[in-house]
């Protein structure tokens, strides 16, 4: 079996074959030998290499904890190698995202305003804080797509400023 | 004492209140709303009683709901915790007409203490020191702007009512100023439902450092030292630590912060457990800055260095019983060091990470106490605070503490939202934290420091990679035949 | 200090021994047979090392595969922890002869102390009193019937490289005495290796207290005080506590008996940590039993008196430093109480009850210090000792301690295996066990008192009713989505 | 739904209809009223009743645990209500069961010894503890099915004494 990885924000490759593998990072550092693994709870594994102990959680969506200590990481089949989304740039239009589940309690511009860079243009809020998502660029705000009270997603677009 | 109590709180404090009255055979009573019925309070309490919608303005701030849930359960008294109701003199007085005991100071303390700019006044007149800043709360824009140009930028924006740094703003420029006092004021009135805001000199990168005072109804007031509160981010604690590592080369300054705190406390005929929190700079010059009226989310570091127990002490005092130790008692004994664990992504602006808890695996062992609200399939509302948890370690010694922290740290694993439980382990590692030189400016440089932060080893990159290729996204029982099978395969050729 | 330490052990006492390495900043090599691949232990350690099959003689006990374990890991020293190989004196002299230290005391102390018997003549010399009983190993059946009817029934036979119960019988009647000592005998051999035996007089419902020892390699040595362990079953501890409710009434016996043990440990040139073991009669008379050479699975509850860190000393002395406390450093604050979680069924004799652990919530919070060995997940397995961890409450008084330790008893819920939690909550309830009435007959008359025990309410059974009416035997998914019909369908009429 | 139940050793049925419930208990006593559901983790129920909490952890096999306490539970459909297993005794035959999951570490007859009440028949050995299985009566061993190191699951049949 061979992968594409992306390990805290690097790129590289695994192999692994019965109870090898051979890791190798984009700057050329590896990592290989044999390996033997355990599942503990559901979501913990106990992984042995070369007699080193790691114990590796699968975190939020996307994040693994080893012994302890969190890291991005991704596996990707080569053969259907995924391309990053980049939708918030697409020729100019800016999608002003919501970073994290909350709700929205300001909404500071309307469609047509005409923005500063830096500027304010909503406030979402979880957990008792509260968010000002500013504006990315000087230009206008062509859409809004949101309202005061809305309970919002992480990544729904709230508007688009041009 | 009391035979039952209601805790009019949630999450990890109502646990740990709940804790305390168990231990001391009191009935406890639960309160909850929509989005807590599966709380681990509701689940550990005696009984549990239903408050409303999961908007805390429905029910953990509905001082009519409270009372009756603590008449329909028999309850005599009312723990308040800490936000929520905690401060409020409305609701201790209300408790008190209903013939319910609020466990914290009388009402009349909570107007006098409660209120920043009361509060500074009353130590003024115990005769300690204040940060220079207005002594009402400011009206309109052109009276901030007036203000703030008197004392000179840099100036700290904050909530008469508040605390826990909610509402709080600092502005170093004019022209930020406007915005700044929006904020502030809005959130301000969203958590403590008043508007009033104030401001003060910003004293530049001194620690935060609080005494905690405990007196009882008969005028017996005593210190039980200070907890270094230092590192902060946007004003809210992150690590509180007990003694301070300034004591160690000043021990007489816990003893003038202490006897500054009795007296501002004795000033306000206070009683009940209560923080005194004081900035000291460089020159170790201390200024009264606020108190906090109620138990502090702290107070853990306190109990396990002088082995005394502050929910004891709340419920006996509040029962009418005499505080029985005096200042000579008090022994301040290893080293205790508090991590606030978050619902937030530290590598995503600290942003809240609400969300279900799909996997957990709490640490334990030698020196470590864990206060936790939450459990392995615990769906975490979006609609409070963002405090999971609170791992405490103690030692002999601030460096066997520490030692035990990161051990414990290490040992936390929880999967389904992220948490900042990795970040502490990156602050136990630097150096300045080490040697225990923090002011409230340490993240700040922190973060500039650890720019290139030491990533995992390869070999430990691939443990996760091995893991992640098991396959991503794909339920537990593929997971798990999976690894059966590559373990089948892999047996026989293991070197060993 | 060493920088790399082996923990030759398994369970619980490896756990606690790699959290003490990691608190110190050393690194932890574990040790594993087939069953234990999946441990705590293994997952928490730097880094782990294959021993062999399941059975502890072709693992744990195998010195040559722990020993070149160290070799390739590059472990400086060896903590053994407790059974196994602790107190094996040809395992301490096999380490020093391949330049690893046995982190425990010489070769030496261990053959004159770890012999029951050579220990007892020790003791003599040192002036201590000793319970009467053969000064040698029994041979044959007839040289032991001479031996029990000149010591007068009751006897005792004890295993001479023994402990914990283990190859221990008492005889009431000489009919009963072949069978005790074939099994005696065998019990021995398999869990020590040595078929020898000898007999002792029974003392009748005394206290079982022993004395913790701590020396260093320079001749100093102190006592940390005491552990009352007097509730045992079938020899094997159960429930510990310090101080003992003894020594309230009578806080000269802890000097009198501290004194003792520490000439004896004197007089055998002993280093690191050890435990005199006595017996207390109601006249406070005390008899030198056996000594220890090891940690104690109950050392966490003088850790939480005195706050001292047994394990981090071990190493230490260990490494060649000087223990730099003073007897009159050493002080007793608070009371603590451990229980032993045991993998057993209380309504079946208690039997072992290995198996897999189906659900797990520890409990945790103010006072509560848990050293476990499993997690929800772990199979425990049929081949070793049926300890899963240990629960140790702290508080300010016994009373409190009490408090605390049935609470965190009722937050332990573990599923899938039976265990010994809910015992526990009897006997904290027993009016006995509350004044500290104790000796080591306790549980024989708890059991007899507690014939009627109380049953749950009527409505905690209906509780459990609805959920068994769930589905008995169905799977959690099953389970659960039955909930949620269940209440969809009560939702609109909850009366709230 | 209507069950028989089995609490504690002491028999009763349970009634359950929305979000109401009836439990009566063979000696008369009744809980009756409205009572709320919870999951916690998987085999972890919260359950209010009367506004009081109870805390049911499915334990061991026909074992549940209320706030901390175990107590038997069964519960079974009135229309197949089981009987209870008594194979031990069959007309003057005696199933020596294992007690517990083990090994067998000693066997101390042979078929066709004549035994006495109350001797030694069988060593079993799980945990280190070795528990001798004794004759329940005297008469003799007619079967012995297992032998020195056979593992055994509880229930097993051991030997039969006549």
């Amino acid at each position: 079996m061979k992968v594409e990885t992306r390990i805290g924000g690097r790129a590289g490759n695994l192999k692994v074959e019965a109870a090898s593998f051979r890791y190798e990072r984009e700057d050329g550092a590896v990592a290989e030998g044999e390996f033997s693994l355990q599942t503990l709870e559901p979501g913990c594994v106990s992984v042995l290499i070369g007699g080193r102990s790691y114990r590796v959680t699968r975190g939020a969506a996307g994040e693994m904890m080893v012994n302890g200590q969190p890291v991005a990481a991704e596996v990707f089949d080569p053969r259907s190698l995924r391309s990053r989304k980049s939708g918030a740039d697409r020729g100019g239009r800016h999608d002003i995202c919501a970073p994290m589940p909350g709700k929205i309690v300001r909404v500071l511009v309307e469609a047509g305003d005409a923005v500063k860079a830096g500027q304010g243009l909503v406030v979402v809020e979880a957990m008792k804080m509260q968010n000002e998502m500013k504006s990315p660029k000087a230009g206008r705000v062509v859409e809004v797509r949101t309202k005061v009270d809305a309970a919002v997603s992480p990544g729904e677009v709230l508007m688009v400023v041009e | 004492m009391f035979r039952t109590v209601l805790v009019s709180n949630r999450g990890e404090i109502a646990v740990r209140l709940i804790r305390g009255l168990k231990d001391l055979g009191i009935k406890s009573i639960a309160v909850y709303s929509d989005a807590d019925r599966g709380s681990l309070a509701v689940s550990l309490a005696d009984e549990a009683a239903y408050l409303g919608a999961s908007p805390s303005s429905e029910s953990y701030l509905r001082m009519d709901k409270i009372l009756e849930a603590a008449r329909r359960h028999g309850a005599e008294a009312i723990h308040p915790g800490y936000g929520f109701l905690s401060e409020n003199a409305e609701f201790a007085d209300a408790c008190a007409a209903a013939g319910v005991v609020f466990i914290g100071p009388s009402g009349d303390a909570i107007r006098k203490m409660g209120s920043k700019i009361a509060a500074r006044r009353l130590a003024i007149a115990a005769g300690a020191p204040v940060v220079p800043g207005t002594e009402q709360a400011v009206g309109d824009l052109a009276a901030a702007q007036r203000v703030a140009r008197e004392l000179g930028y840099p100036v700290l924006i904050k909530a008469s009512a508040g605390g826990g740094g909610k509402g709080m703003r600092e502005v170093a420029r004019e022209e930020d100023l406007a915005a700044a006092l929006r904020d502030a004021a809005s959130e301000s009135l969203r958590a403590f439902r008043s508007e009033e805001v104030y401001l003060e000199k910003l004293v530049v990168e001194p620690r935060h450092v609080e005494i905690q005072v405990l007196g009882d109804k008969f005028g017996h007031m005593i210190h039980l030292g200070e907890r270094e509160c230092s590192i902060q981010r946007r004003h809210q604690k992150v690590i509180e630590e007990c003694p301070s590592p300034l004591m160690r080369q000043n021990p007489e300054l816990r003893e003038r912060m202490g006897e500054a705190a009795v007296k501002i406390a004795r000033e306000a005929g206070y009683w009940n457990a209560g923080t005194m929190e004081f900035l000291v700079d460089r020159e170790l010059n201390f200024y009264f800055l606020e108190m906090n009226t109620r138990l502090q989310v702290e107070h853990p570091v306190t109990e396990l260095v002088t082995g005394l127990d502050l929910v004891e002490w709340q419920l006996r005092i509040a029962a009418g019983e005499r505080l029985t130790i005096q200042q000579s008692d008090v022994e301040w004994t290893g080293s205790a060091i508090e991590c606030r664990i978050y619902a937030e992504d530290p590598a995503n602006g600290f942003l809240p990470s609400p969300g279900k808890i799909t996997a957990l695996k709490e640490p334990s062992g030698p020196g470590i106490r864990l206060d936790s609200g939450v459990y392995s399939g615990w769906t975490v509302p979006l609609d409070y605070d963002p405090l999971l948890a609170k791992l405490v370690a103690w030692g002999g010694s601030r460096e066997m503490a520490m030692g035990r922290l990161d051990r414990a740290l290490a040992e936390y694993s929880l999967a389904g939202i992220r948490t900042n439980i990795g970040f502490f382990r990156e602050i136990l590692a630097d150096e300045e934290f080490r040697e225990g030189r923090l002011s409230t400016a340490f993240l700040e440089g922190f973060f500039e420091r650890s720019v290139s932060r030491e990533t995992l080893g390869v070999e430990a990159e691939a443990a996760a990679a091995i893991v992640a290729s098991l396959g991503e996204k794909k339920s537990e029982v593929a997971d798990s035949t999976e690894i059966s099978r590559w373990l089948a395969a892999g047996r026989e050729q293991m070197l060993r």
